[in-house]
């Protein structure tokens, strides 16, 4: 299946709208999830850090 | 060689291994993604009644099979969980059900947008997307119970309970949903994928399909970690391990 | 056995005596929902005549399950649902004498009125008796899988909104072969597929809800 | 044969207790003391099997109760903080639920004569609601005196609200269960003069078990 053309290939016989926001927002959902994840893993390291670091002070 | 596969069934052996494998799998994902869009958009041939609007069936058909996929995969830890008892399990089930909730929606979400430039409505009463949709509500329902009850242990329990009544009733919605799309529209009205499954189309959701498992396994490692990390915030090793990031 | 079973369902149908004003409730409920759909959809003979069976089994869904919450909530608070966790009989009978008080309250009453309320809607003669078997098979269904959700969210703040997103997709099955079930009979076809269909739900929730219903009681209670 | 071994509860991410062993033949009478939340009822309900324990395992006559379960809930009776009394059914009423519930077949002449000794003589056909919150306890009670074939009584604070004699009256009432070779366990925090054989006490702060 060859495209004449780049713009043939993004005008997706006119129903560019409806293919391509289908793929942009799943793959916009899937990054974003993963972008989540690791953010949400940085979020609780941070409060644990914290944490200790207050539960050291007070030992001190 | 046998590998005591118990030893990694506790969090804290758990947690560096899924650590470990969650990469290997994304990048999976992203090479099977790449093979498969590229079946889909340079190899696959224009349908003859669809047009280039069919090429949404790489997206939404994969994700239709993820969905229900992830249902089953998370019923199962969630059973498994309830029958050993044993605290990761529970962890996984919670960690794999936003990602097939995730799906589900790409499911709807790709379903509505394909029906529209076939049927002229963003929203086509067909039997699989109806199933779809009750589908969603089961995974917002499991997502909604688990956030209600404070007690990690018990949210692990009575959400392995609705998983696994949930899962039974899969099946039962579908064919009730089936049978009610027959009953009132007759069956001219369905999304059945592209009449004619060209072997290339067929070939481009296989890898598409492969594409999004290798990423919903990376998803739930990741987000298991997370839980571990937060169910086990008072273990010990859980702050030496903070201590060795500092 | 028996004897828990009759003991259960005597108490809590007394209970329900003795507070007449919730039994009413969920009857109430139904009527008025029952009744809005005229006003909303405008008072068309075919019109409701053809939307009546679907109005109808929609609002008995609801009406249950507007009362599921009671089921256990009050024998949490006061501690009677721990005596029953450690009674002499299995917890699957108690749970199911529950089932069938909170039925007997909650879910007859809907079946015998559902036929007054479908002349509102100018049912036609022969349907009635239709529905209101349907209804007679299917609310049974309706509280065995509301009491898993009522179970599952015990004690829970929110309770109420929760159990409905648990359980009205657990519904959909018996509201569709329900409501069809009238559909098919007013097109004039058979209607025994549907309520074997409707009895073999009734029997398959009848063997698999109350282990879930006990299992979630004994989670819950912890 | 009551035997607990090596005991392990977290309640809210906090081990209560760990590591206890206890084991309570027939005539036995064990009162868990402790400060408040070192998690008296958190044990209680895990003897019972209503809670089930982080680690460790509870046996009675060797088999361990997860797997007996009715078999084991049949000889026991629980009476925890919470009357299990019904507002809008009788004392009678409520006597009676409790005690089919519990497997006996108890009439409601019985269970008015029970009442009746429990000092609620006039007041069995009386909503529960009505009662005062020391009568409803004594309602919880009156079962104890129903189920003396029971061979053993879990109670949780069972003096709490109760007036001197109704203390008495219970107190009497476990010695003369436990001289039958029945087994109880309880939490007070007032001290009770219970004669028993064999009288133990275990300290959850201290984890000490003394006779």
């Amino acid at each position: 299946m060859s495209w004449g053309s780049w713009g043939d290939f993004f005008a997706m016989g006119g129903y560019a709208l409806y293919v391509w926001g289908s793929y942009a927002v799943t793959l916009g959902l899937m990054v974003a999830e993963v972008v989540l994840l690791v953010l949400r893993k940085r979020n609780i390291l941070e409060h644990l850090g914290r944490m200790r670091g207050a539960a050291r002070r007070v030992a001190l | 060689m046998n590998v005591n596969w118990f030893k990694y069934s506790s969090p804290q052996t758990f947690f560096p291994l899924a650590g470990a494998l969650a990469p290997w799998f994304l990048s999976a994902a992203l090479l099977l993604g790449a093979v498969g869009l590229y079946l889909g958009f340079f190899v696959a041939p224009t349908d003859a009644q669809q047009g280039e609007a069919y090429r949404i069936i790489f997206i939404h058909v994969p994700a239709a099979w993820m969905s229900m996929f992830l249902y089953v995969v998370m019923a199962f830890w969630a059973g498994v969980g309830l029958v050993l008892n044993t605290r990761l399990s529970g962890m996984m089930a919670s960690a794999v059900a936003p990602t097939g909730a995730l799906f589900s929606f790409i499911a709807l979400w790709t379903g509505s947008l394909r029906g529209k430039p076939t049927w002229g409505t963003w929203w086509v009463w067909d039997a699989r997307l109806t199933s779809e949709l009750i589908l969603l509500f089961l995974y917002f329902g499991f997502m909604a119970l688990q956030a209600a009850i404070d007690d990690p242990r018990r949210a692990d329990k009575a959400g392995a309970v609705l998983a696994l009544v949930g899962v039974i009733n899969v099946p039962i919605i579908y064919f009730s949903v089936q049978w009610w799309n027959t009953l009132h529209q007759g069956a001219s009205v369905s999304l059945k994928s592209a009449p004619t499954m060209a072997a290339t189309m067929f070939a481009g959701m296989i890898v598409m399909a492969l594409g999004f498992w290798m990423y919903s396994i990376a998803a739930a490692l990741l987000r298991v970690r997370c839980i571990i990390l937060e169910r086990e915030r008072h273990a010990d090793w859980v702050a030496q391990y903070v201590r060795t990031l500092k | 056995m028996l004897t828990a079973l009759r003991c259960v369902i005597y108490r809590d149908l007394l209970l329900a005596v003795r507070r007449r004003a919730d039994v009413a409730t969920a009857l109430l409920f139904f009527v008025i929902v029952v009744s809005l759909f005229p006003l909303g959809v405008g008072p068309e003979a075919n019109l409701l005549r053809t939307i009546a069976p679907g109005v109808i089994w929609v609002a008995a869904l609801l009406a249950s399950m507007l009362s599921l919450g009671r089921m256990f909530s009050a024998d949490h608070a006061d501690g009677t649902l721990e005596q029953m966790l450690l009674s002499a009989t299995p917890l699957g009978v108690i749970v199911v004498a529950k089932v069938i008080a909170h039925w007997l309250v909650a879910g007859l009453p809907l079946v015998l009125i559902a036929p007054v309320l479908a002349l509102q809607f100018d049912l036609p003669q022969p349907l009635l008796g239709v529905l209101t078997l349907s209804l007679l098979l299917g609310t049974p269904v309706l509280s065995l899988v509301g009491a898993i959700g009522a179970a599952l969210t015990l004690g829970l703040r929110g309770g109420g909104v929760l159990v409905s997103l648990l359980v009205l997709p657990l519904y959909v099955p018996v509201l569709i072969i329900g409501a069809g079930t009238v559909d098919m009979a007013a097109a004039g076809l058979g209607v025994e597929a549907h309520f074997l269909l409707l009895a073999a739900f009734l029997v398959f929730a009848g063997v698999f809800a109350p282990w879930a219903i006990a299992a979630a009681l004994r989670i819950s209670a912890e | 044969m009551l035997e607990i071994a090596d005991l392990e509860c977290v309640r809210g991410g906090r081990t209560l207790f760990s590591g206890l062993s206890l084991a309570l033949r027939g005539g036995e009478l064990l009162r868990v003391a402790g400060a408040n939340g070192s998690g008296k009822t958190s044990l209680l309900r895990i003897v019972c099997g209503l809670l089930s324990p982080a680690h460790g395992e509870v046996r009675w006559h060797g088999g361990n109760i997860r797997s007996l379960r009715e078999e084991y809930w049949k000889q026991l009776v629980y009476v925890g903080h919470s009357n299990a009394v019904k507002d809008d059914l009788t004392a009678t009423e409520n006597l009676v639920v409790a005690c089919t519930l519990a497997g006996m077949k108890v009439e409601r002449e019985q269970a008015c004569t029970a009442l009746a000794r429990f000092g609620l003589a006039g007041r069995e056909a009386l909503p529960a609601k009505v009662l005062s919150q020391g009568q409803q306890r004594r309602v919880a009670l009156a079962r104890l005196l129903l189920s003396e074939a029971v061979p053993l009584w879990v109670l949780d604070e069972p003096f709490a609200a109760l007036d001197a004699t109704a203390v008495d009256c219970v107190e009497t009432l476990i010695a003369q269960h436990v001289a039958r070779g029945a087994t109880v366990v309880f939490t007070t925090h007032q001290e009770a003069q219970i004669a028993a054989t064999v009288a133990l006490t275990i300290d959850l702060d201290t984890r000490a078990v003394s006779c």
